[in-house]
This record gives C-alpha cells, structure tokens and sequence, in this order.
C-alpha cells in the first residue's frame, strides 16, 4: 500500500518536474547586459551531507554559484541525484533564484546518494561534479534543543523541589493577589441576593491550558457555591469541556458533602460558534441577572462583549486570561482581573494545599533566572556596541545561543 | 481504579509527548495526539448536541418561559444537519464538498449564519465606545497612564494626532504625536509585554507539572 | 423572486434583530438569537463530522490504511460511555489523555516560544528596534530593560509587595497599564469599521439608499 | 397594545426607508447642518455630566450609530490631501501606457474589505478607463471573489460600459493558489506551470490576454492589495528583489505601518493605507467611490470617541473638585 503510494507520488512528482521544464522560458526575466560568457565561469562545487537534527529520510545539498545566476539565460540550478546503490539517476528539483541549498526530503535510510547540481543556462544543462556518497540517518537527539532541555530541567527540577519540600512539610511564603479575596465575596454576593453565578470557562476547548486553568478555579469556586447553596450556570462552547467541567463541579460537591444537591443541568452546552456562545451568554445575562459573573480562560473579541454586557446588569465580575491582546478589556470592564500569569496560580492559591503552592515558588525560580539573564544581557551586550569589549561580546553571544530555540 | 488509571494515562502521556520534543523522530507523536483530539472531540460533540437537545426539548414539553424560542432553536439545528449530512442542493452530489456553492448548507451558512455572526462581532463597536467612556477615566495613578498611553495610541492613528503636533521642530519630532505612539509601542509596550508572556509561560509549566504529577485533579471527578 | 434578494432580506433583518440587543433585550432579539444557536451547532457539528470523523478517520483507516487513528476512535467512543450511567466513569480516559496530551505539549510551546524566546528577544531585538548610539535609542534600551524586569517582578509570588520590592513592583504594574492601554487604543479605532461594513451592508445592498 | 408599539414603529420605518427616493443623498448645506447638530449634541452631552447628570450607555451607543450613518447620506467631500505614497502610486500607474499588462493580486477576505474594496474598485475603474489590461490572482482564498465584485461594480459605470470590455482580451481572472510566496517564486520562471487555467476553467493557453505572458518580464505593474500574509512583503521581496518588477500597494491599517520600511527604500513603488489612503487613491484616480464616504464614517465615529473620553474625564474632575470643596 505504502510502497504503490510512493510510486504514485514520485510519478506525479517526475511528470510535473518534466511539466515545469518543458514551459521553462528560453530567456531571462532579467534583460541585462551580455556579462561574462558561460564559458568563462568555472565549476559548481557541490556537498551533500546528512540533514541534521531529523528523523532520517533527508539529505542536505550546498552548492556554491561560480557566477551562472547573473548570466542573461540563466533559469535556475537542477539539482541531479544518483542513487549509487541501485544505480539509478533522476532530477529532484529545480530551485528559484538566490537558493544555495536543498534538502532533499525525498531520500532512503537503505541507500547511499551521490548529487550534482547543474546551472540551466539558455536551454543547456552545465553539470557539476558529482558529490562524495551519502547516506540519511536519523538523530536520537535534536542537538539544537540542548539549552533548552538544560533550562528545562532546571526550571522543572526547581518546581518539584519545592513540592516535595512544601509534602515534607517545609513553610512556605507566598504574597497574597487581590483578585482571588474577591472570589469568595462574589459568591457570598450571589448567595445573599439568591441569584445565580454565571462561570464562563473561555471559548477554547480542552487543548488550549487556559481552559483546563478554568476549570481548576471552578473546582473551588463550586466548593463554595455547593457550601453556600448557590446556583451556578455555566453555557460552555465545546463539548469535551462540558464533561470535563460536570466532572469538576460533581467532585466538588462530593467534596462539600452535598452530592444530592448536584444537577447536570448545571452546565450545558450551547454551540461552537464563537459569535454565537456569545449571542446566548449574552441572553442569559439580561435574563437571569447573575450577581456574580466569572470569565476564566482562554478569550478573544468576545471579551470586552461579555463584560460590557455583564457590567451593563451590576454583575460582580472577576476574569482572567492570559490572552494579552484581552487582558485591557477586562480590566476595564470588570472588578477584578487575573493577569496572565495569575489566572494559572490562583488554582493553586484557592486549594491552599502545600503541594501546590510549592510549584509557584518553583515557578518564582524560572522568573529569577528570567531577570538575572536579561540583566546580565542587555548590559553586556550595551557595553560590548560600545566599547567592543571581547569577553562582554562572548557573553552576549552565549546567552543568544542558550536562548535561540532553533 | 477508577482514578488510578485516568491519572496513570495522563502522566504517561504528558511525559511522552514531552520528551517527544526533544527526539526528531518521535515528533510525529504531537500530530497523532492533534488528531486524537480532533476524534475525540466529534465524539463528545455526540454529548454535547445531545444535550442541546434534551435541554430545549425539556423546555418545550414543561412550556417553561421561553418555550417558543427552544422550538426555533431546534428548528435551526434539525434542518441543519438535514442539510448538511445529506448534502441538499449540493451541484456535487452527496460527494461534493460539503461548502459548495449553491448547497443548502452553504446558502444557508451565507444568508443566515454569516450575517449574525459578523453584527454580533459589530456590536463590538458600540461596547469599545461605552467601554471608553466609562473605563478610561484618570481616577487614580494605573488609570491615568492606561489613559495616557491609550490616547496617544488612540491619536496617533487619527488625523487629529497629526494636527495637534504638527507644529513641533522637526528636532523634537519624537513628541509629535504619531512617533510618541511608535515609541509607546515599541518600548514600554514591548516590555510590559514581554513581562507578561515569560510570566505565563512559567505559570504554564508550573500548572502544567502539577498536573503530570496528579497533585492537581478536580476535573478528572472522584472514585464514584 | 430570486434567491440572492430573498437571502439579503433574510441578511438584513437578521442583522437588526441582533442590533436591536443594544437597545435592549428583546422578543426580535431572541428569535435571532434562537435561530443562530440551533443553526451554527448545527453548522459546526456537520464541520467536524465530515472533516474529522469522515476524512480524519474513516478515510484515514479504511482507505488509506491508517490504523493508528483506531485508537482516537476507541477514545472517542468511550466518551459515548458518559450516555450509560453505570460505566460513565469510563469516559474519564480520554479525558486524561487530552488533560495530558494537553499539558505535555504547551508546557514545552510555551517554554520555547514564550519564555525562552521572549528573553532571546529582549536580549537580540531590542538591538534592533532601538539599534543607533544616541540618546534616543539609549532611552528605548532602558526602558525595555527596567519594565522587563519590574513586570517580572509584579508577577513574582514569593515576596510581599512592601518597601523598595514594593515600590519596584508598582513600576512593573505601570508597564503594564501601559501595555493595556497601548492596546485598548490600538484596538478601538480597528473594531469601528466592523459596524461601518454591517451598516454598509443595510444602507446599500439591502435598502439601496445609497450607492 | 403597549407591547406591540415597538414592531409598529420599526415596521413603518422599515416601510418608510425603503419608499423613501433613492439614492438619498442630503446637499452640503443639509449635510454640514447635520454635523453642526451632532457637535451641539456632544456639547450638550458635556454640560449634562459637568453638572452631575452621567448619560447612558444608550445614548453612547446612539452617537456612535448615528457617527457612522449619517455620513452615508453627506454630499460632503472631507478635505482629503494625496500623501506622497499615494501620489507615487498614482504617478506610477498615470505613467503606463495603454495596453499594459498590469498583474492585480488581491491577498484579502471579507472581514478588510471595507478598507480595501474601495481601492480595489477605484483601481479597476482607473484600469478600465484607460485601457490597461488586468491580470488578476489571489494568494488568499477569497480574493479573486472579491476582485470579481469590483469588476461587477465598475462595469455598471455607462463610460465603462461603453467600451464594451471582453472577458479574457481586457482583463482575465486566474483565481486562487495555495503556496503563499512560493506562488509568486514560481510565477518568475512561469505564470501558467502556477496558473494552469483561469477562474472558469479556460486553459491558460486559449485566453488571448495571456498570450505572450510568461513571466513577470512581460508584466508592466503589479498592484497588490493585502491584508497581511502573504501579501505586500512578500511580493516586494521575491517579485521587486528578485524579478525587478514595480509593485505598488494598498494595505489595511494594521498592515500599513510593516510595509512602511519598503517604501522609505524605493522598493514599494507607492502605498495606499488604510480607510485614509483609500480615499486618497479614490481622490488621485478621480474615481471617488465608497471610502470618501467610508472615510468620514470613521473619522466621525473616531472623534465620538474621543469626545466621550474626553467628557467622562471632564466629569471626574469636577466630581473631584466638589468634593474638595465639601471637604474644606
């Protein structure tokens, strides 16, 4: 089955590059000046290595230009493979303009290559030297990620040592954010006025963090409410987070000691369509007159829609979102909001269980090492422009490397 | 058990496709775990729609208020997915693409959808105004530099931006308005930026190592 | 009649029954509001079962020979165990394989894409964008450097907001009013000519008061 | 009999707008009138919240509803000056003979089309007015539909009209194709190996128009209208760095200010941004259309905002300084 597609597809693959050859023009899309003659030009050299970095199957082609591209008939190079096992030869590709290299994805492990390159000039093909032999090979290890599996570990090792050492029992200081006090308020609100909360997890579905952030918040804010005796409404857009979010709200309810008092009902899907969950959260606002709104998750356009409207009824709200271009929305609009950042604590912070709150302090590690690089950073790379220090330009160009992700 | 092995799954997972980043040839992991995801997510919709269903059905058979607007909703989704899986109208037949011109789902996607789901984005317009009316007001220090940074922003695209500083020596140019809102832009709103992205991507690891660790599990229901 | 002018009067008074919200909540509003739910679920659910049940996976195994995807099938169907209460709790394996999948994955793009990349950038681009020696370009580097760091440090936990910390904090949160009001007022002028295209669409197509 | 009071209202409006002489257009002493009113309003909307009385998000609402409609209605040509990004892109398009061959690639879908469908129309109506032939193509889907729309538009025009314009000898539509900016790479050794057959199906072959165009050489002009990628930047640098044709441009606003650094170093032969530069390439082609109308809708709605911002802080700082007052 494989096998006949690969035939299929380099059959569709050859007859097209014969297609695209048969219609290359006879002249140059550049009218210039006769430069120098073909003749004056010496080879093309060509290498062929195996490409890094990849799970096999490709093969990387260099070649250098002696000059054939500023000649008036010049169409482009025509990279040539010779299969030296099975002896077979075939064209792979004709690169446009300005291309020195090729990765030649269309390769087998079982083989070994030899390439050359030929310069199209005025209908002619001036074909290099073949290349050394090749053979494609795959990495275990993408040596280009190796500063960040370092970083990586630390950060995360940073986070599991303040876990295990808040299990053991360790004190650990956190500063209190504003926005969480403002929660428990909101449903005492609610409760007070025997009106509903409305909980809206984000628009995204159960792939975007954000929501499963949400969803960890609406565990404890539905502790609260099941305490309480509160209703809470909660018109999700995606199916999956639908089940996910009755699982969360039937545990915190068990939790609560209050499982009779669970209902499905309480949340209920409304429809895929973002402009459209929008048109019903927005309807269930002016008609059930939530005292307490809450947008945790993932939000686009919609925001600043939901809140206005939400602000329009006196709504006590609270969001959080780590979508940047919304975060000026909320805070405008609603009580309280959890920027960025906040919006994946505040779980954490609400369970007050120690564990938790460890992996925020693992997490203050990663915004320490953060700060001391870009410190470190910019002032060395400010005095190495202006006074060409060496070894300020050998840092600079260390953390570049640490820092670039490929 | 009923625990156990949805917490056994999830750190197995999670570990794989981490490590799978790192490995050339275990990348095609994060695609098949995106596909999975995708399935998946058409079998919940089963649930989901379903819900739809049973909740406005209710509706309609108790009368409760509202009832008539349950029956138009389950109108709208009924002759859509009539449309749609049978594909009526469509030029292509049943093996035409589903949004081929004159199908039912298309025309319908076209004069129906399309126009209520561009004037609910509209409505933005109306809300942004109010918003700003309200909202941007210097009652304390936060507000008045959100105030300041947002009208320079805001006059720096308008005409009027212009014509306020045009007056100002082109040795000074970088106070007229139009540059001052290029500067805001690529300095303190770069830097504010950028303090709010490496913040979310450590929240993320460290919500998202909770997670792998089983530390953190409400969603995931209890033994019963 | 033709169909294109029955379409642009069904267009038009739907696009005023959703206007009319602003206004207030209303009997027109609801209807189109109705309509638009049961329509775009309807929509959205023929999307995905052509694109992802029919293409994904039942192309993919039946005719292409894919039997990996088999697997986000079993998955998939024992979410439909949620429908039979007894084995619902089934319906918590995939939910734990999104749950994982889920946190594998972004925590590794955020850390790249996000963190790493955002103090590469600060490090490399600002070079860029504020790249000469003069007092100007000296200024950019400057402030990029201190609301970096004093945003950061609003975000850090491990310290109460007091004293010089405190005071340090409180730049940060004025970077970071900046950054919201930059974009408030970035966005505001944009989302205006959305309501020009819906009213537009009234005046012209549908009224043809104007050309 | 109350409840029902509303539906009467809009249905006789409703009934009334459609009666009503079309077009509606009001004259520039009507219309300058109507602006004055929506001033004095503001004015009055001021003095209300200095002295205490907050208005309501309707009235907000309101003003921004009546900004954007009224315009519609204005004979009323705001002052528009041609920038000089514009004026070159005029300059370069002036300077083509009759009978060019001007490539139109239309990268944009819908949701930019009140920004770019006026220059897109205003384009057309020049082209067509003076005997330029038309070569159009989208690197985004929907783009050549909307290319069509302008062609339909324009061709209402009796002076266009007249000409008696031919599908295929005076303007051809090769559609869509996937590839991004590696469509226009290929499109510099051959357009039809990208473009097999036009919209219609025609091979590329049989149309007239496309005889003799094999590649960017034979094109005069390219004029791209882009609301992001693939769009302008991609265009200037495969088909201005490497081919050496002259691209000019019309972009959105937010799409504007990335561009800017091309035509500071010549390579974008001219720019029209936005609802702005729209209006300005309408003004510059004498073909004044949907964006000097567009143009004051916004401008209006714009200085609504501004005015509302403007208010709202006013009102603080009396309420501030009342209460300093009370206090001493």
């Amino acid at each position: 089955m494989i096998a006949l597609l690969r035939i299929a597809k380099s059959v569709v693959f050859i007859s097209s590059l014969l297609f695209v050859m048969s219609i290359l023009p006879t002249h140059s899309v550049y009218s210039q000046d006769a430069g120098p003659s073909v003749s004056d030009l010496g080879s093309i050299t060509v290498r062929a290595h195996d490409t890094d970095n990849d799970a096999g199957g490709a093969i990387t082609v260099e070649w250098d230009d002696p000059g054939y591209e500023k000649l008036a008939g010049f169409v482009g190079f025509l990279i040539w493979r010779t299969n030296t096992l099975a002896g077979t030869n075939d064209s792979v590709e004709v690169t446009p303009f300005g291309t020195r290299t090729y990765d030649d994805r269309s390769v087998s492990d079982d083989s070994t290559y030899s390439y050359s390159v030929a310069a199209l000039v005025n209908g002619e093909r001036l074909m290099s030297a073949p290349s050394v032999q090749v053979r494609s090979s795959k990495q275990w290890f993408d040596g280009r990620l190796t500063w960040v599996l370092i970083l990586g570990l630390i950060i995360c090792g940073a986070v599991i040592y303040f876990i295990e050492s808040a299990k053991r029992g360790t004190k650990l200081f956190l500063r209190r954010i504003a926005g969480l006090e403002a929660i428990d308020e909101a449903v005492g609100r609610a409760t007070e006025m025997g009106r509903p909360i409305l909980f809206v997890a984000g628009i995204q579905d159960m792939d975007d963090v954000q929501t499963i952030a949400g969803l960890t918040i609406l565990g404890s804010i539905a502790r609260t409410v099941a305490e309480y005796d509160t209703k809470i409404n909660m018109p999700v857009r995606a199916s999956l987070v639908m089940t996910a979010a009755r699982e969360t709200i039937k545990q915190a309810y068990i939790t609560a000691g209050r499982p009779d008092a669970y209902n499905d009902d309480m949340v209920h899907y409304v429809t895929d369509e973002q402009f459209g969950f929008v048109a019903a959260v927005d309807g269930i606002m002016v008609r059930e007159r939530p005292a307490a709104c809450f947008f945790l998750g993932a939000f686009f356009a919609e925001s600043l829609i939901m809140a206005e409207t939400g602000n329009s009824i006196g709504a006590i709200q609270v969001a959080g979102t780590a979508m940047p271009a919304q975060l000026p929305f909320f805070v405008a609009a609603c009580d309280y909001t959890l920027i960025g950042e906040e919006l994946f604590a505040a779980s954490a912070y609400l369970s007050e269980e120690p564990r938790q709150l460890g992996s925020l302090k693992g997490a203050d590690v990663g915004k320490a090492i953060a700060m001391i690089v870009i410190l470190v950073g910019v002032i060395a790379t400010t005095i190495a422009s202006a006074w060409n220090s060496e070894s300020m330009l050998w840092i600079e160009n260390l953390l570049r490397q640490m820092f670039s992700t490929g | 058990m009923k625990r156990q092995i949805p917490m056994l799954i999830l750190s197995a997972v999670g570990t794989l496709l981490v490590v799978s980043v790192f490995i050339p040839s275990a990348r095609h992991w994060q695609e098949d775990a995106s596909l999975y995801f995708d399935i998946i997510a058409v079998f919940a919709f089963f649930l989901g729609g379903g819900n739809l269903i049973r909740v406005h059905t209710e509706k309609v058979n108790r009368k409760s208020a509202g009832w008539i607007y349950s029956v138009v909703t389950l109108l709208g989704f009924g002759i859509m997915l009539v449309a749609g899986l049978f594909k009526i109208g469509n030029p292509g037949g049943i093996a035409g693409d589903i949004s081929q011109t004159g199908s039912y789902f298309q025309l319908l996607f076209q004069y129906v959808m399309s126009p209520l789901n561009s004037t609910m984005y509209a409505l933005l317009a109306f809300y942004v105004a109010s918003a700003s009316y309200r909202a941007f007001r210097a009652k304390n220090t936060e507000a008045t530099i959100l105030l300041v940074a947002a009208f320079v922003i805001l006059l720096g695209r308008t005409a009027l931006g212009v014509l306020l500083t045009n007056w100002i020596p082109a040795q000074l140019s970088v106070l007229q308005i139009p540059n001052l809102a290029i500067w805001i832009m690529n300095a303190p709103n770069l830097a504010g930026q950028r303090a709010i992205m490496i913040g979310i991507s450590l929240g993320v690891i460290s919500m998202s190592l909770r997670l792998l660790l089983g530390i953190e599990r409400s969603y995931l229901g209890g033994d019963n | 009649m033709d169909s294109a002018l029955i379409g642009t009067w069904l267009a038009a008074l739907l696009t005023l029954g959703i206007m009319s919200f602003i206004y207030k909540d209303n009997l027109y509003y609801k209807v189109c509001e109705a309509i638009f739910i049961g329509i775009s679920a309807g929509y959205w659910f023929i999307t995905y079962f052509w694109d992802s049940l029919y293409r994904k996976a039942w192309v993919g195994i039946v005719h292409q020979g894919d039997y990996i995807l088999l697997g986000g099938v079993i998955l998939g169907a024992m979410m439909l165990t949620r429908l039979f209460g007894k084995i619902g709790w089934i319906a918590r394996w995939p939910l734990a394989f999104i749950v994982g999948a889920t946190a594998g994955l972004k925590m590794m793009v955020y850390f790249t894409t996000n963190a790493m990349a955002q103090v590469h950038g600060t490090v490399n681009d600002m070079m860029a964008a504020f790249s000469g020696g003069d007092l100007y370009d000296l200024i950019g580097r400057l402030v990029i450097l201190i609301g970096t760091v004093t945003g950061l440090i609003y975000f850090y936990f491990s310290k109460e907001h007091k004293g010089v910390f405190g005071g340090v904090a409180k730049v940060g949160t004025w970077f970071l009013m900046i950054t919201f009001g930059a974009s408030f007022g970035y966005t505001v002028m944009s989302r205006m000519s959305l309501l020009l295209g819906r009213i537009d669409f009234l005046l012209t197509d549908w009224l043809k008061l104007v050309k | 009999m109350k409840k029902y009071y509303y539906w009467f209202i809009l249905i006789a409006l409703i009934i009334v707008l459609i009666l009503l002489p079309k077009p509606l257009i009001v004259s520039p002493t009507v219309s300058t009138t109507l602006t004055v009113l929506l001033g004095l309003a503001l004015v009055v909307v001021l003095v209300l919240t200095l002295r205490g009385h907050m208005i309501g998000r309707r009235t907000v609402f309101l003003f921004i509803g009546m900004s954007l409609t009224l315009p519609f209605f204005m004979n009323f040509q705001m002052p528009i000056k041609v920038s000089p990004e514009v004026q070159t892109l005029f300059d370069a398009m002036a300077k083509l003979p009759s009978g060019s061959k001007v490539l139109a690639a239309f990268d944009y879908d819908p949701p930019s089309a009140p920004e770019l469908q006026p220059q897109a129309e205003a384009f057309m109506a020049y082209a067509f007015k003076h005997d330029l032939k038309v070569i159009i193509m989208g690197l985004w889907p929907q783009g050549p539909q909307q290319a069509n729309m302008a062609i339909a538009k324009v061709l209402q025009q009796p002076g266009i009209r007249a000409k008696n314009l031919r599908y295929g000898v005076d303007y051809v539509n090769l559609g869509f194709q996937s590839g991004n900016e590696f469509v226009i790479q290929r499109m510099g050794t051959s357009f039809s190996g990208m473009f097999p057959r036009d919209i219609y199906n025609t091979d590329y072959d049989k149309i007239p128009l496309l005889n003799g165009v094999e590649n960017f050489s034979n094109i005069d002009f390219v004029f791209n209208l882009s609301a992001g990628y693939p769009g302008t930047v991609e265009w200037v640098q495969i088909a201005v760095d490497r081919y050496g044709v002259k691209v000019g441009a019309g972009n959105t606003a937010v799409q504007a200010p990335s561009v800017y650094p091309y035509l500071s170093s010549h390579k974008l032969t001219g720019l029209a941004g936005g609802m702005s530069g729209a209006a300005e390439f309408e003004q510059a082609t004498k073909e004044i259309g949907k964006a000097n109308t567009y143009i004051l809708s916004q401008s209006f709605s714009h200085m609504v905002v501004i005015a509302f911002i403007i208010i709202g802080n006013a009102a603080l700082f009396v309420s501030y300084r009342k209460s300093k007052q009370k206090g001493a």
